[in-house]
């Protein structure tokens, strides 16, 4: 057992931990064959403190929360000692646990859609615990419901809390969930990935909300996240994971500033900045590892900087050892970082969009609307206005980027001018001729030009084929097979995303997620396409992977002169690759501009709550922030509010906002054109993103 | 005399009334009682009388009848009716409900199965609302005429075109409900003249489906009598303790040769399968061992009932190889027809596998066409088929009335058509209807028919078989069957 | 919600059109008619002649099902040949009892099933979840028929506990005559589909027990009972409410062997007596009520199942 | 060695490697080539020796003999042959029917998606028996016979199967990647989406040989079966039935072979569901329109 993590060195700590946890391992499975998932954690949580614990999929995050409260399901073997307010979970009765789950610990969990039981309602759920627990009386049940949707800004919490959860939207249920978590005034909280799967600026409002409630009652927070910038806004203290182990323990700022394990290090280096935007991104190489197979050694070590070429390192699995104030660190090496920061590659910009040549694909005024069916005879009553009025250029060579929050379009747009969904109205035209509404055979021959990457990775490969047939199959498809080289153009293409050749005949199952997404650019690049649209090609990748993609991406953009139109919602990816960025909200743009004009000098309302809500992952700029908080989520497309379909969350609404639709045009005389009434960069405000000057149109 | 002759068993010890509950294997089709098949068995007795009754042996006794006086000259026939019947609508019986339907059996439209029996008929008077005659059209023997009476089952005028779907008729019971499909209750006739019958209030009759459901109702008292059931349950429930009723009128089971179609058009080929029978395997098998071998379709009972046919005609491999090798028919003509099977009997089924089984050992390969229900039926009465098992009935009547059988019939035959293919048959029937006396010359005439029923060989009979078979629960008393094995419910009752 | 309704029944027009077209189609292209069965083994052409003419068989098809279905559609489905009466009689003589049986035999394939469920799906893969599993796997393996005679012997011909022929005893006339007479018949339908149900619930017990609402409610410390009883099964039925109205949809015709084998006047025995001896009307009468009663009951279980499951709201 | 010849095997390898599917699978694989075989083993199903009827198990008729006095070892070997060829016959006609219809359905949806399925829905609202009963009234009885009209009642469940496959499939994202290459609906149809939906095809085909079986012994059972003297189980069954006081092992003994068989298909398919759709917890009965009651 590492000796001086009993309490962390330095700080002083006016109170024990809330939670102790030593040398705490878990393995799943049979005796045989039984995994180590986690292998030796120890940390500690003291009240009225935020723990963040980081790290990649399946690094065992998870696993460890759900372990500390005795909820792993029965395959699993806990060993080690676990302390939580005064209770030794591991040997303690189910009764004593039941009990104190019940008010010592609050759960938030990831995915609010399946959190809730579908068939109760809110309130039922927010209560149920504290009456099983014998301090609600039923009768009173509905009551505090109301009152604590309230105390998590939930309105008309009397009306909601006899709700079902699927009237709920996602950023409300996990509000409820907060609600829930907190009933019992719980020493502690145990949130994993409680934002993930919400858009930015809900993650905004869960967060406040969480961090409000923390707040005012002083309990301890473990919060689990994968996301860097949620990391540097709310933690104090830091604990980052690899393979099943805390490889580093440090406050935020620390980690954030000086890193003391290469892979904390390699991390930071990995993830595009929404502030910074040119350097090229450092991934970290390899694929993470996996549980059971794990290297001898340090489990880093064949992806390390450092210590690849280290015996040590690959002799024996550091242990976590403190190696500076209040910081603990799992690297044999840990004071010989930083070393030299390998010098990043600037990232060169496609020049076509400087010789302003024809446009390649010019959509103008793109409608999409679905029909609603109700009614006895099924007739269409109403129309879901998906994408309805889109505006956007793509140059040759260059990347245009479609962010927006979940919902607006952004999939309907770039799915349309692929084809695939009938445009209801408005015109597409690719290479100068319009390509909407073209018969099968001039489709499949426009199609040759123009190539879609999606989002999953796994579920855009067909899983029955090897992957040189999936290469293979646009051109078998179009008949070109021979004429474009057979085999050796699959294996061509195949050098061209870096993977092995080796591979071909191997089954899509058997590549790892960035592999797989690859192996999609491979297949969209088979016709020599001069534009791809790319929906949202990272978002499933961890971001070690995700630097790996996109920088794959922008070395292919600059050998064949691609065109991508990206669409994306992570706005930090979207600043890292785009040339120009046009903001969707509820089926419209709402601003274009170039990158830096966008990101430096954003006029919208909406960019502007967008950008604000981004979390940037850097500690010392969470407190010099203004932050916008959007109120309520993105409106029903089916029914979008009158006027500017914008105006009931905006902070510069007036009335003739809700009146009149603004015209999508050029704001005074800058490149952005936008469409608002009220267009204008936020006053008495220094733009953190800014720091150049606002580029002026020529 | 004028008193009834109680059917067998009937002078025991006084019997209880109650319900009595009655397991069937099939439903009934209509109340007409001149459409008696083996599927109204169960009510024609019940529902009607008819003129005079036979004995188990075959004598004729007084029923609706007092008296029939038949002319020396054996040419009509002077019915008295008893004057203390009514019907079950309470109109009084009189000679013309007995006169409505004779005309309805002499109806070829309307007389269904009697129509045959009719044709020696020329005409009839009512003298008085008491007595029938009916004149015929020659000479007839006498029990032909006895056959004709017992036949006679008078329906009342006035439901005389409506009886297939309401019952009108004189019987002990009258009809309460029916559920169609599975059962059907008669409850007793308050005014029946004879006295002290009906015994039982009720007659409740349930359809079963299944053989073995039926045998199980019965060990389980669910039901206390199954009329029509299989023998060999029958044997079964009677070493297990239970009653079981044989009646006098069996059926012929007959191998039904389409004599038309090749190859059966060779008679040497036809008279093969008279020693192609395992009869007594066959009886065995299919029946339990219960009934007669025989090779004529004649019951013991019948006055041209021969045994030393059965002996002449036993199972012979060698004697049928060698008319078949005097056919002079080709391997592959003999193997060139199926054999039409009624799936639902399934002694019919086991019966044709034995034959299948010894044809396939003279070499003969054929296939079975097993049909179900309507289907096999109507192959059937179309005659369309090369060969067949089929029950004939009135087997222990007078000889000629085989000829009411869809395969003996001599004229409008379904199966061998018109003109009809063996004219010695047809004399040979014609012979023994016309020659009343003396008995050497009756004699003769059977003799004469039963030659020629070999040696045409277009219907090969192999067992006689108890239909209408009765097991009750050892609690009844006075269970019988009327010579055509009909079942009678009114002497039963409750020990 | 009314439209709902409304909208299944307008989807139902077309399949029982479509049914009967294909069903009259279907029963001219038998061979064998009606007639054989009424007329007897002996009958005379003359006498099929005039008993065909007699029930109209002697029109064109087209003509006789243009006639049917006019007078179906006036709620007139002819008379049973056979039968001699109405088919809508004979089918409402066998409709509460075929209701009845359905009900029973699907209360006791619940209590088998649920009990079962449960039991195996809270400790997959031990000795009792083994056994429970292969309990269902028999049941599913007996064929009806055979347990039916089974039964029989045992309860009705050994024990004489209860009888071998199940007459149709309406429950709120005696009720123990009632309980008596459907046990037997009841229980063998309800094996049979005990197996079915007790797989499928125990199947979505086990997905549901790994659901992330049951984490939930773990961690607020729910005692287990409460989450199964509460959390779980409400989900788990949810779905199994669909089977459990498919399973007695098809008792309506469907239980045609095991009505059989108890003698239960049910409309699958009529149904195959009809087939049986080609008694077209009842035949057609039949399979239509069969169909709308099928469907009927889905629907119902539709409308149930959104009833109960707040998710669903009908548009 | 292809993809597929060594995915066959390491499924094999694992159906093997549970005890229960392994019993099944050699049950099942015995009985195939005993009934395949048939006509090289010392069998006769048809030789009849009335004298000998009825009589127990013995060392030359292990089985017994029946009514006619033929051995009931061989009939219930031969009648393996009538079930599987029945049972493989019918299976072949449901799916090669129903799946395209799921296909069609699924893929298109609209009004050929509402006009196939209220087909399949008749089909679904018959019982499965009494459709039969009236397929064979049609065709007379035969083994064909029998082997359609079972067939027929199974097309339901293969559409739905399918159809279900073919929605989920369908927004997938790689049925997509190929309309988004021009790739036709039959292409993606016939190439993209059936490849992928074999496994719970053919988890539907083992299903089906034991419900097949099943129909096709109640439908010898309601004597509308393989026409004598063709053995078959259910025929056997039927008849034994009526001996069961005299000879019980007459009906026993098959039906037990029979339930065996019922049962081996059963584990198989839900060994099988678990392996190629990867369910830990797979759910196989309830496919409740095959049903038979
Ligand atoms: N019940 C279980 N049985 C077997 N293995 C499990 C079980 N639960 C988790 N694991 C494995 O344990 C490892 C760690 O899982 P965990 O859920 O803790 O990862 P994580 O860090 O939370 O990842 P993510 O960011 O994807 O949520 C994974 O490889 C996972 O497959
Ligand atoms: N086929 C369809 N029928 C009806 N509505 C649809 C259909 N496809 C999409 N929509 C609706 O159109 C809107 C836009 O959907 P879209 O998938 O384009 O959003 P998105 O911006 O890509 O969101 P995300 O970030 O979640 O991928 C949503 O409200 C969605 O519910
Ligand atoms: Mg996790
Ligand atoms: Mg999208």
């Amino acid at each position: 057992m590492p000796t001086g993590i009993a309490s962390p060195a330095g700080g002083p700590r006016t109170a024990d931990p809330v939670l102790s946890v030593r040398g705490l391992k878990v393995d799943f499975g049979g005796e045989g064959r039984s995994v180590p998932v986690v292998r030796g954690v120890d940390f500690d949580v003291y009240p009225n403190e935020v723990l963040c614990i980081v790290g990649e999929s399946g690094s065992g995050k998870s696993v460890t929360s759900l372990a500390v409260t005795g909820l792993l399901s029965e395959t699993a073997r806990v060993s080690g000692s676990i302390r939580l307010c005064g209770i030794d979970v591991t040997t303690a009765a189910p009764e004593t646990l039941r009990t104190m789950r019940g008010s010592d610990v609050g759960f938030i969990f990831q995915d609010p859609t399946t959190t809730l039981n579908p068939v109760l309602t809110v309130g039922r759920q927010i209560t149920e615990g504290e009456v099983a627990h014998g301090r609600l009386k039923k009768a009173n049940a509905h009551a505090r419901a109301a009152e604590l949707l309230r105390e998590v800004d939930i309105a008309d919490p009397e009306g909601r809390a006899g709700q079902y959860p699927h009237q709920f939207s996602g950023g409300m249920r996990q509000r409820a969930v907060i609600a829930m978590a907190m009933a019992g005034q719980p020493k502690l909280i145990i949130a994993d990935e409680p934002t993930t799967a919400l858009d930015v600026t809900v993650q905004a409002q869960v967060l406040a909300v969480l961090a409000r409630r923390q707040a005012e009652m002083g309990s301890a927070v473990i919060l689990i996240t994968h996301d860097l910038g949620v990391v540097a806004e709310v933690a104090d203290r830091v604990a980052v994971m690899y393979g099943g182990r805390i490889v580093e323990t440090a406050p935020v700022a620390d980690i954030f500033e000086a890193p003391r394990h290469p892979y904390t290090r390699a991390l930071l280096r990995s993830i595009p900045r929404i502030d910074t935007s040119d350097s090229r991104l450092d991934p970290i190489p390899g694929q993470p590892p996996i549980p059971g197979h794990l290297p001898k050694g340090c489990a880093f070590q064949p992806r390390c900087a450092v210590g690849r070429d280290r015996p040590l390192c690959a002799a024996e699995d550091p242990v976590l050892r403190a190696i500076g104030e209040n910081r603990q660190s799992a690297c044999h090496y840990a004071e010989e970082l930083p070393v030299t920061p390998l010098p990043a590659e600037p990232r060169i910009h496609a020049d076509a969009a400087l010789a302003r040549p024809e446009p390649l694909l010019v959509v103008d005024g793109l409608k999409v609307h679905f029909p609603v069916k109700t009614g006895v005879l099924r007739r269409t009553t109403g129309w879901v206005k998906a994408v309805d009025g889109v505006s956007l250029s793509v140059n040759p060579g260059e990347t245009v980027s479609l962010v927006g929050e979940s919902g607006c379009g952004k999939t309907t747009t770039g799915r349309a001018i692929m084809g695939l969904i009938r445009a209801t109205g408005g015109s597409i035209r690719f290479g100068g001729k319009s390509i909407r509404d073209l018969d099968r055979g001039a489709m499949r021959a426009a199609r040759r030009q123009m190539q879609y990457v999606f989002q999953d990775p796994y579920a855009s490969l067909n899983p029955v084929l090897s992957v040189e047939d999936i290469v293979a199959e646009p051109l078998r498809i179009h008949g070109i097979y021979d004429e474009m080289g057979g085999a050796r153009r699959i294996a061509e293409l195949f050098d061209m995303v870096g993977l092995s050749r080796t591979m071909l005949t191997r089954l899509p199952s058997e590549f790892s997620g960035g592999q797989k997404q690859r192996i999609g650019i491979a297949r969209a690049l088979a016709l020599q396409p001069k534009l791809l649209i790319l929906d949202e090609p990272v978002a499933a990748l961890d971001v070690s992977i995700q630097a790996q993609v996109i920088n794959l991406l922008q070395d292919l953009q600059r050998e064949l002169g691609l065109a991508y139109l990206f669409i994306a919602h992570n706005l930090s990816v979207v600043r890292h690759v785009s040339d120009r960025v046009a903001v969707m909200y509820l089926g419209r743009i709402v601003e274009e501009s170039s990158r830096d004009g966008l990101y430096d000098l954003p006029v919208h309302p909406y960019t502007q709550s967008l950008l604000s809500a981004a979390p940037v992952p850097d500690p010392a700029v969470r407190d010099t922030r203004r932050r916008i908080v959007l109120e309520g989520e993105i409106p029903n497309p089916a029914s979008p509010p009158s006027g500017c379909t914008f105006h009931p969350r905006c902070f510069r609404a007036t009335e003739i906002c809700s009146a009149k639709a603004p015209a999508f045009d050029r704001y005074l005389d800058f490149s952005t054109r936008t469409a608002c009434h009220h267009a204008g960069p936020l006053e008495g405000q220094r733009n953190v993103f800014a720091p150049r000057a606002m580029e002026v149109a020529s | 005399g004028t008193n009834w002759i109680a059917p067998a068993h009937a002078e025991e010890a006084a019997l209880k009334g109650g319900t009595l509950r009655v397991a069937l294997l099939s439903d009934m089709t209509n109340y007409d009682p001149q459409q008696f098949s083996t599927v109204n068995f169960h009510l024609v007795k019940n529902l009607y009388d008819s003129l005079i009754e036979y004995t188990a042996e075959g004598e004729a006794v007084p029923s609706l009848a007092t008296a029939w006086q038949i002319a020396p000259d054996n040419t009509s026939v002077t019915v008295t009716l008893r004057d203390d019947v009514t019907f079950h609508s309470g109109a009084k019986l009189t000679s013309a409900d007995v006169a409505a339907t004779l005309a309805k059996a002499a109806d070829p439209k309307r007389g269904k199965n009697v129509y045959a029996t009719m044709s020696i008929v020329k005409d009839w008077t009512t003298p008085d609302a008491n007595t029938v005659t009916i004149n015929f059209k020659a000479p007839v023997p006498l029990r032909q005429i006895t056959d004709l009476l017992q036949f006679t089952i008078p329906i009342e005028a006035a439901g005389i075109d409506t009886v297939e779907t309401v019952p009108a008729g004189t019987g002990a019971y009258m009809l309460d409900s029916r559920a169609v499909g599975q059962g059907l209750t008669l409850k007793a006739n308050p005014n029946y003249w004879r006295k002290g019958q009906p015994i039982a209030e009720k007659v409740d009759f349930t359809i079963f489906s299944e053989d073995a459901s039926a045998s199980a109702a019965l060990e389980s008292d669910a039901v206390d009598l199954i009329y029509g059931g299989t023998s060999r349950s029958a044997v079964r429930l009677k070493d297990a303790g239970y009653q079981m009723v044989r009646g006098p009128g069996p059926l012929v089971m007959v191998f039904r040769i389409n004599s038309t179609r090749a190859p059966f058009t060779n008679a040497k080929f036809r008279q093969a399968f008279n020693y192609l029978m395992d009869r007594e395997g066959m009886l065995r098998v299919g029946y339990a061992g219960l009934g007669e071998v025989v090779a004529l379709p004649w019951a013991p009972a019948s006055p041209a009932f021969n045994a030393a046919y059965t002996e002449e005609f036993a199972y012979n491999i060698d004697k049928a190889k060698e008319l078949i090798a005097a056919s002079g028919l080709t391997p592959a003509e003999m193997s060139n027809w199926k054999m039409l099977v009624w799936g639902n009997d399934e002694p019919s089924v086991v019966l044709s596998q034995i034959l299948q089984s010894a044809l396939a050992e003279v070499g003969i390969n054929i296939e079975l066409d097993v049909r179900q229900g309507a289907e096999y039926t109507e192959a059937q009465l179309a005659g369309d088929y090369d060969t067949t098992f089929g029950a004939v009935g009135n087997v222990q009547k007078f000889p000629s009335r085989v000829a009411t059988n869809s395969i003996y019939r001599g004229v409008k035959n379904p199966v061998l058509k018109d003109p009809h293919p063996h004219a010695d048959y047809v004399a040979a029937i014609a012979q023994v209807n016309t020659t009343s006396g003396p008995d050497e010359a009756v004699k003769a005439s059977y003799d004469n028919l039963n030659r020629v029923l070999v040696n045409d060989a277009f219907a090969i009979p192999t067992n006689s078989y108890d239909t209408g078979l009765i097991v009750a629960s050892p609690k009844l008393g006075g269970l019988s069957l009327d010579i055509d094995n009909l079942f009678v419910a009114r002497t039963v009752g409750f020990q | 919600m009314i439209g709902f309704v409304l909208r299944r029944l307008l989807q139902l027009l077309p399949v029982l059109l479509l049914a009967s077209t294909a069903i009259w189609a279907m029963i001219y292209a038998v061979p064998g008619g009606p007639i054989g069965a009424i007329a007897g083994d002996n009958a005379s052409p003359e006498q099929i002649a005039a008993a065909t003419a007699q029930f109209g068989l002697d029109r064109p098809v087209l003509v006789q099902y243009a006639d049917w279905l006019w007078n179906a559609i006036r709620g007139d489905f002819g008379m049973s040949i056979r039968g001699r009466a109405p088919v809508l009689q004979l089918i409402g003589e066998r409709l509460p009892a075929t209701l009845q049986l359905a009900v029973a035999a699907t209360i006791v394939s619940l209590l088998i099933g649920i009990p079962v469920a449960i039991a195996s799906a809270l400790h997959p893969g031990s000795w009792l979840d083994r056994i429970l599993s292969g309990w269902s796997a028999m049941a599913l393996g007996v064929p009806t028929f055979w347990l039916g005679i089974l039964l029989i012997l045992v309860f009705a011909v050994e024990l004489r506990w209860l009888p071998s022929a199940s007459a149709y005893v309406p429950i709120w006339v005696d009720p123990i005559g009632a309980i008596r007479n459907l046990a037997l018949p009841a229980l063998t339908l309800g094996i049979y589909v005990s197996g079915i149900l007790a797989r499928f619930l125990r199947a979505s017990l086990v997905s549901e027990l790994r659901a992330d609402y049951v984490r939930t409610a773990r961690s607020k410390g729910l005692p287990e009972r409460q989450i199964v009883g509460v959390h779980i099964l409400r989900n788990a039925l949810l779905p199994f409410i669909t089977i459990v109205g498919l399973m007695m949809a098809n008792f309506i015709g469907g239980a045609v062997v095991t009505e059989a084998v108890f003698t239960y006047p049910g409309i699958g025995r009529l149904l195959i007596q009809a087939i049986s001896t080609r008694d077209y009307p009842l035949i057609q009468g039949c399979i239509v009520v069969i169909l709308v009663l099928y469907i009927a009951i889905n629907m119902a279980v539709d409308v149930l199942y959104a009833y109960i499951d707040p998710r669903i709201e009908y548009r | 060695m292809s993809k597929l010849g060594r995915k066959t095997l390491s499924i094999l390898g694992r159906l093997l490697s549970s005890k229960g599917s392994a019993l099944a699978l050699i049950f099942l694989v015995g009985i195939t080539l005993a009934a395949i075989f048939a006509d090289f083993l010392p069998l006769n199903p048809v030789g009849q020796k009335l004298a000998n009827a009825l009589k127990g198990p013995s060392a030359t008729n292990w089985f017994g003999t029946d009514e006619l006095g033929r051995d009931i070892l061989s009939r219930v070997i031969f009648g393996a042959r009538t079930s599987l060829i029945t049972a493989g016959g019918a299976v072949a006609i449901a799916a090669l029917v129903g799946v395209p219809i799921g296909l069609v359905a699924g893929f298109f949806g609209g009004w050929r998606d509402a006009a196939l399925m209220r087909f399949v829905d008749v089909l679904l609202a018959l019982p499965a028996i009494l459709f039969a009963m009236a397929m064979i009234a049609v065709l007379g009885r035969s083994q064909a016979a029998a082997l359609i009209a079972v067939g027929l009642t199974g097309i339901p469940s293969f559409a739905r199967i399918t159809r279900a496959q073919v929605l989920t499939l369908r927004k997938r994202d790689f049925v997509t990647a190929v309309e988004a290459f021009g790739g036709t609906a039959t292409y993606n149809m016939f190439r993209t989406i059936l490849p992928n939906s074999w496994s719970p095809i053919f988890v539907q085909v083992v299903v089906l040989c034991s419900v097949a079986i099943l129909l096709e012994a109640a439908l010898s059972f309601l004597g509308v079966g393989v026409p004598p003297p063709t053995p078959s189980w259910g025929e056997m069954l039927r008849t034994g039935k009526s001996y069961l006081h005299e000879a019980p092992y007459y009906a026993v003994l098959p039906g037990i072979v029979l339930t065996l068989t019922i049962l081996s298909f059963d584990v198989l398919g839900r060994a099988l569901s678990g392996l190629l759709e990867g369910r830990r917890d797979p759910v196989i009965a309830p496919k409740v329109e095959e049903v038979t009651t």
